[in-house]
């Protein structure tokens, strides 16, 4: 047994054990934050894949944003968690559980056992082409010329999560500002940590978008970090988080997909289908894209975290 | 020099492990929260070994947005505890 | 102070000075292909303009020639304060003293004294733990260290390196 | 000279490992939540920076141990914060009054 593979095992023996003390967690918050470590060690393992922009993704999402929102959410339970945790379900229901579950795993195990061996893949095909769009990240090509559709589509199911927060809000308050109004000491620790990092996050966030036209990275990547960071800001209470009524905001929002579906359209007229884009101009229009999706991605994260208008305007 | 990194890596992996063992037990929810934080440090440590044992170079911008990242979990643990307080202007 | 043409030009050297390093922070990310400079310049001109709001220009700064020696200084703590820990750790005795240490600090609230909190944090055996008006609560772990007098040498180095304009 | 930065990797990358095991040797040992923290952030962070140290020349280019050192300073100042509000947290901003061994005025 090599190093290397001695290794591998060592980190997958950590990620197993670590996920299943998030399962087995009674806390709500011990588990969140079981499932955040578990998020960031992933990020790990994907590089060990060789899935660079997968683990930027995981670094971003698991590490960064979607603890807030599960820290959030563990915060909001607390409140009815004791009276669930004496409650005691019935052994039907119990029974009834542990079948489920175990029927799920059965299908998935069958589902992995029956995959043709080789596995049918596009991956030649998608790396024989790669040179046609001019970009050097060959994910960046199957995300944004290969399957641009899955991903035009993918921009607008986060709209549509967007939209279903914001229906959660009472009907009076609809068009104010998302989530509770935050206050901090504004010469406070995390006050001063939201002066210095947002403008080092900005530059990163940006490298990260950008460099994704050749090496890992990308929109998605990019707009996650840019996210964070007018979170930060708005956690620290430096900043209020804007009217869901916005005209500018709302602009912002439908940029990426509008702009996405605008250059898609246009397609049947300068290039052979729609999404096919003109081999020349395949570059300048992907990267015109990326930016709007960036900005776009940023602002959907950020109010997604943000929650559902709980104060009217001026409140 | 690969076999070498390849063994400090396994070690800090190692080394996180058990340190895990006592955050995930607690008992305050400040312990908890400081596995956010050995993971953090502890994990862009290993992936700098892993991105220079496997020569990808693209790890360092993981590690980037870890480090950029690696306070958010902490942040929105402390804003919690001030939400559930009657007087939420605290210093946080 | 009170002349415009002074306030103004105090803010653009402010400015420039927050756009070199962050242009040098994109340089070292990105490279200097040329190809890549003009999302480097949109990266830059957006911090920029985001950090000035939100750290707007004050009365003092940082001495950037002061600011080797103190980072050097902080860089030697930081190294001490790790070999402290490990031999309070490793040592089969466990040679703790914990306790809190109440530090009147000098620096109003605000950037400096929060830089000095930060910086302070790095310190061997203590980390800030609260506010009580004007004086800071470190945790410590051993209070029969030196503390207060060590963090006096430290608040004087800090203040030694801020210029007021 | 290969050697020779070799050995530095070697010996700066050894001396980091060794404070990582320092820092869960103490997590695990130390006996209350803030002391914990002291040995988490302290010890760690001087891991990861000797490990950054030690793959500097390793790295190829200036600009590539540039961008290793950039990460260190961002994992430093985010240390430097997280443990000041976990801190304050855990403290509750109480402290006992009994332990607490208050300085001169200045």
């Amino acid at each position: 047994m090599t190093v290397a593979s001695a290794l591998e095992m060592a980190l997958a023996a950590v990620v197993l054990g670590v996920a299943t003390w998030t399962i087995a967690a009674r806390e709500t918050f011990a588990a969140v934050v079981g499932f955040v470590t578990y998020g960031l060690l992933l990020a790990l393992i994907w590089v060990r894949l060789d899935a660079v922009d997968v683990a930027l993704v995981e670094a971003a999402i698991g590490g960064g944003l979607g603890g807030v929102l599960l820290l959030g959410a563990a915060a909001r339970l607390r409140v009815t968690e004791t009276p669930t945790a004496t409650e005691r379900p019935s052994a039907t229901v119990r029974v009834g559980a542990a079948l489920l579950s175990a029927a799920v795993a059965a299908a998935l195990a069958t589902g992995v056992i029956l995959l043709p061996d080789p596995a049918p893949t596009l991956a030649p095909a998608a790396a024989a082409n790669a040179t046609a769009t001019g970009l050097g990240n060959p994910v960046t090509n199957v995300l944004m010329a290969f399957r641009a559709m899955d991903t035009m589509l993918e921009k607008v199911v986060l709209l549509l999560a967007l939209v279903g927060v914001w229906s959660l809000a009472p009907d009076r308050l609809w068009g104010g500002h998302p989530g509770p109004r935050h206050r901090a000491d504004p010469l406070g620790t995390l006050a001063f940590l939201a002066r210095l990092l947002p403008p080092v996050g900005i530059v990163v966030g940006i490298y990260v978008f950008w460099t994704g036209k050749d090496h890992p990275g990308g929109a998605f990547q990019g707009g996650t970090i840019l996210a964070a960071m007018w979170l930060l800001v708005m956690m620290a209470g430096i900043a209020d988080a804007p009217q869901v009524s916005s005209r500018r905001l709302r602009i912002v929002l439908i940029a990426g997909p509008g702009i996405f579906l605008a250059v898609g359209l246009a397609g049947f007229a300068i290039g052979s289908a729609f999404l096919a884009y003109p081999v020349a101009y395949a570059k300048p229009l992907i990267l015109g894209i990326e930016v709007a999706m960036t900005l776009t991605i940023a602002a959907t994260l950020g109010l997604l975290l943000a929650g559902a208008p709980e104060r009217s305007a001026g409140q | 020099m690969i076999e070498f990194m390849t063994t400090v890596l396994g070690f800090i992996l190692a080394m996180l492990a058990l340190g895990l063992v006592r955050i995930l037990r607690g008992p305050a929810d400040a312990d908890r929260m400081m596995a956010a934080q050995l993971i953090g440090t502890g994990g862009i440590a290993a992936l700098l070994l892993l991105g220079t044992v496997t020569a990808v170079p693209a790890t360092v911008d993981v590690a980037l947005t870890l480090a950029l990242l690696a306070t958010f979990a902490s942040i929105a643990f402390v804003k919690k505890g001030r939400a559930n307080a009657p007087d939420s202007t605290g210093d946080a | 102070m009170s002349n415009p043409s002074d306030a103004l030009g105090r803010l653009m050297a402010h400015a420039l000075a927050r756009a070199v390093a962050l242009l040098i922070l994109w340089l070292v990310l990105a490279g200097s292909d040329l190809a890549d400079l003009p999302a480097g310049i949109v990266a830059v001109l957006a911090a920029t303009v985001t950090s000035l709001r939100l750290l707007p220009v004050g009365p003092s700064r940082l001495s950037p020639v002061l600011l080797g020696p103190l980072a050097l200084r902080f860089l030697y703590q930081s190294v001490a304060a790790g070999i402290d820990v490990a031999w309070r750790a490793l040592d089969p005795r466990l040679p703790l003293r914990p306790g809190f240490v109440v530090y009147s600090v000098c620096f109003p609230l605000g950037s400096a004294r929060n830089a000095f909190a930060a910086l302070t944090s790095l310190l061997p055996g203590t980390v800030p733990a609260g506010d009580e008006g004007s004086r800071l609560v470190y945790h410590c772990l051993d209070v029969d260290q030196p503390v207060v007098s060590q963090l006096a040498a430290e608040e004087a180095a800090l203040r030694h390196a801020i210029r007021h304009d | 000279m290969s050697v020779a930065v070799d050995i530095i990797t070697i010996v700066a990358i050894t001396a980091g490992a060794f404070f990582f095991l320092a820092g869960t040797v103490g997590l695990l040992r130390f006996p209350d939540t803030l002391t914990r923290l002291h040995a988490l952030t302290k010890a760690d962070n001087l891991g990861l920076g000797l490990v950054v140290l030690g793959l500097v020349p390793q790295a190829g280019s200036l600009r590539g141990g540039l961008k290793l050192l950039c990460v260190w300073a961002l994992a430093l100042l985010a240390g430097a914060m997280v443990s000041q509000l976990i801190a304050r947290e855990a403290s509750g901003q109480r402290g006992d009054p009994a332990m607490r061994h208050d300085g001169p005025p200045p």
